[in-house]
């Protein structure tokens, strides 16, 4: 066993776990620092596999940005502070039993992909071409439709969700 | 070197436990935590074949690369008008908790 | 490779052929030289800080007419090395109620998060970390772990002053990250490369000239992430007790203020690195520890613009910090980044002293058109002065009755 | 390239250990008499009233919500920057068009008033 699938499992095994503490803490601020945890264990296997810029753009957009917000959402929510009853439904366990049958669904079915078992190998250095990338993003031929809608939907969600949020400040004055 | 499989199995049962937190959790901000959870799992998947492709074909491969992009961007606009609406129910309704917000019950 | 040229690596490389010899496999060798390379950087940065406080004190001093540490040693050299003593054997206070890993985890990341930059940043043509491939990005996110230890501190104290301080803290930093990120595409977008390393090779002349508008920008806003004076509001110590580290004490309240000064001139060689030139300068190209010692002295004197803008200047209001940062600079920041790439794209034809001189000249009127307009705004929102009822303490409102209008 | 992060990796364990370290000698050396005024919460000396949560403004949200937005934005345009030397004049354009559009979504902030500080 080489040195870097010792990174991996030790890097999974912490992520997962910390992705069941998300969905099994009670104290709903516990969830959200176990979720950054979570984030910053899924940016890491981002960088095993080579993928520094989206490595880099996890923590920076998901740890710097969107776990901050629903922290802030957390501390606007009062109830959420204070509840230290249970978090989940009462029929918990079908959810659960769900979940599982649907690993297992998914695990077999990968099973049986010829590709399954192929071996990721060290990429040279300069293969994640981050020119080409950027180069693809603005180009007729290639993405510029999504990276246009990308700018159209960001301005959508930031237009909508500050309507939405201040709205009763406004009918106040 | 690290077989394709360990990531497929690894994100299936980080979207497995997201998809039991949509499922099971009361509040709001829980249930968009798991989604983001999922996600994840999503773009462990995509950067993995990511790899295993620009393996396969020696030059690095831009789809996969546009797509977990757009994950992010569609990730962050979701989290920002959940969070909104969640913050405008609560305002009205007094809590966060999804059972409780029933506008045409009783 | 001479000694006297390039000594650091001259040892980096004596240290690797001695690992070798005595019959380590290559990837252990490195993984070892690895873990002393960044040991001896991190623990470097952090000894520099008794440096650092002891240089901003004797500058502060001077600047407010005053001596500063000047008792312990020559000069008060030795005056940081006191209060190191004191500070470590002080009592470390737990409070009742709170979240212990959250409490105890905070310190160490808000210096962590401030030591990982220097893991990326190049100190002279062959003396660096690493090279990654996207080393300003890099820089931008683990200040994002700085956040997330500012709201550990905070909620983990359990205190409600210490949320409000954190939230306000988490607040300033992260609207100053939007000019800070926008700012650094201008030398990406001149470099054609994200590493530190490119950025600095390719500064043959320094972007701050070529492009003065977004290296203020970067300026402020870095200064502003340092969150110390004038940005400082969130703990500001002679107004509130203090910010989200009102329950910390001994050793771990210091590693907030090692986090802030270590932040601060961290701050300086990230400007210098990106828009001053870095290391470059006359024969630092043949002789690198040549580089050092530009590297260093370009540092500290913008480490030192950096003490006299925080001994110079007032503290601002939070509004007044808010409206700076939403309605001066983001905008500027995206005109100044969209003028840049019309311009440059427009004039791509054009020597390269010539590009110089547009770039310099689009950015010098971008500068002001931008002051007038500031101007303007500024001239019809002031309000006039005495128009409200202002608290002065005179005899009649020194005991306040509820309802009487004399409020802050 | 991996050894590259893991250079990083260890590093960012490194500079974790460190304060960890200095903080636990601190801990060793320092005296340990905790009684209950001391171990109070601070609160300028006055007697701790309610739980440890005040109500926030949603003006918090709102400064994260545009940050979060314009974080995206900047992260799309990072590898645009990086092949800018490459690119044609109507990539450059459609850049700015991108950037256009969301400064559209900053001025209604700015005229919906949400980026004042109440």
């Amino acid at each position: 066993m080489s040195g870097l699938q010792v990174v991996f499992l030790i890097v999974a095994v912490v992520t997962l776990f910390s992705g069941v503490m998300v969905v099994a803490s009670r104290k709903m601020m516990h969830s959200a620092l176990w979720l950054i945890m979570t984030l910053l264990g899924v940016a890491i296997l981002f960088a095993t596999l080579q993928a520094g810029f989206f490595a880099i753009v996890q923590v920076l957009v998901y740890i710097g940005a969107i776990s901050i917000l629903i922290i802030f959402t957390l501390m606007l929510t009062r109830r959420v502070m204070d509840e230290e009853t249970t978090q989940v439904i009462k029929g918990w366990w079908l959810p659960a039993l769900m979940a599982v049958i649907l690993f297992g669904l998914l695990a077999g079915l990968l099973a049986t992909w010829e590709d399954f078992q192929g071996m990721l190998n060290e990429l040279p250095a300069d293969v994640e071409n981050l020119a080409a990338f950027g180069t693809a993003l603005v180009n007729p031929a290639g993405y510029v439709i999504p990276f246009e809608v990308a700018s159209i939907l960001l301005l959508a969600a930031l237009v909508g969700a500050i309507y939405i949020a201040m709205e009763r400040k406004e009918k106040a004055e | 070197m690290i077989p394709l499989s360990w990531y497929l199995i690894a994100a299936a049962a980080l979207f497995c436990i997201g998809l039991f937190g949509v499922l099971s959790r009361k509040n709001a901000v829980s249930i968009l935590m798991s989604v983001e959870l999922m996600l994840n799992a999503v773009n462990i998947n995509l950067v993995a074949f990511w790899h295993y492709h620009t393996q396969l074909q020696g030059t690095s491969q831009i789809a996969p690369q546009v797509f977990v992009a757009m994950v992010f961007i569609v990730a962050a606009a979701e989290v920002a008008v959940g969070l909104a609406l969640i913050i405008s129910a609560y305002r009205r309704r007094e809590t966060p908790v999804v059972d409780e917000m029933t506008l045409l019950k009783g | 490779m001479s000694f006297w040229r390039d000594p650091i690596n001259f040892i980096i490389e004596w240290a690797k052929g001695l690992l070798a010899s005595i019959g380590w496999g290559p990837g252990w060798a490195t993984t070892v030289g690895f873990v002393i390379g960044a040991f001896v950087l991190a623990a470097g940065a952090m000894f520099f800080v008794v440096f650092l406080i002891w240089y901003e004190r004797k500058l502060i001093g001077r600047l407010q007419d005053r001596f500063g540490p000047n008792r312990l040693g020559p000069w008060g050299l030795f005056q940081p090395l006191a209060d190191m003593l004191k500070i470590f054997t002080k009592e470390l206070i737990t409070p009742n109620g709170v979240d212990w890993v959250a409490y105890n985890l905070a310190p160490i990341l808000s210096v962590a998060a401030v030591l990982m930059m220097w893991a990326v940043t190049p100190f002279s043509k062959t003396f660096f970390g690493v090279n990654i491939s996207v080393g300003i990005l890099f820089l931008i996110a683990v200040g994002g772990l700085g956040e997330v230890g500012i709201i550990l501190a905070g909620w983990g104290s359990n205190n409600k002053y210490a949320l409000v301080g954190a939230l306000r803290a988490v607040a300033q930093l992260i609207s100053y990250e939007v000019p800070f990120v926008i700012s650094a595409l201008v030398p990406v977008m001149l470099t054609g490369s994200m590493s530190l390393v490119d950025i600095v090779e390719a500064q043959t002349p320094w972007y701050i000239v070529v492009a003065p508008a977004a290296a203020l920008i970067f300026f402020i806003a870095s200064v502003a992430e340092t969150g110390r004076a004038p940005f400082d509001l969130a703990e500001a110590e002679s107004e509130i007790v203090a910010g989200y580290n009102v329950e910390y004490s001994g050793l771990k309240f210091g590693m907030f203020f090692v986090g802030e000064f270590l932040h601060a001139f961290t701050a300086s060689f990230i400007f210098v690195t990106v828009f001053l030139g870095g290391w470059r300068g006359p024969g630092a190209d043949q002789i690198p520890v040549l580089g050092l010692v530009y590297f260093f002295i370009k540092t500290f004197i913008v480490y030192f613009a950096l003490i006299l803008f925080r001994g110079t200047n007032p503290r601002f209001r939070i509004d007044q910090m808010m409206e700076l940062n939403w309605k001066v600079l983001t905008p500027l920041s995206l005109v100044v980044i969209m003028v840049i790439a019309l311009v440059d794209r427009l004039f791509v034809g054009a020597a390269d002293w010539q590009r110089t001189i547009i770039l310099l000249v689009a950015n010098l009127v971008i500068l002001v058109v931008a002051e007038r307009l500031i101007r303007r705004g500024v001239k019809t929102t002031r309000p006039e002065v005495g128009s409200r009822e202002r608290p002065i303490a005179s005899p009649d409102n020194l005991f306040i009755q509820p309802g009487s209008g004399a409020k802050g | 390239m991996l050894n590259d992060w893991l250079y990083v990796g260890i590093f960012a364990l490194v500079s974790m250990f460190l304060p960890a370290a200095a903080i636990s000698i601190a801990a060793l050396l320092s005296p340990r008499k905790p009684n209950s005024v001391k171990n109070a919460t601070y609160e300028c000396g006055m007697e701790t009233v309610g739980p440890a949560w005040v109500q926030m403004k949603v003006q918090y949200y709102v400064f994260a919500l545009v940050f979060l937005v314009f974080d995206v934005e900047a992260v799309l345009l990072f590898p645009w920057a990086v092949a800018y030397k490459q690119l044609p004049l109507y990539a450059v354009v459609e850049a700015i068009l991108f950037i256009l559009i969301l400064l559209g979504g900053l001025l209604y902030a700015w005229r919906k008033g949400a980026l004042e500080w109440r």
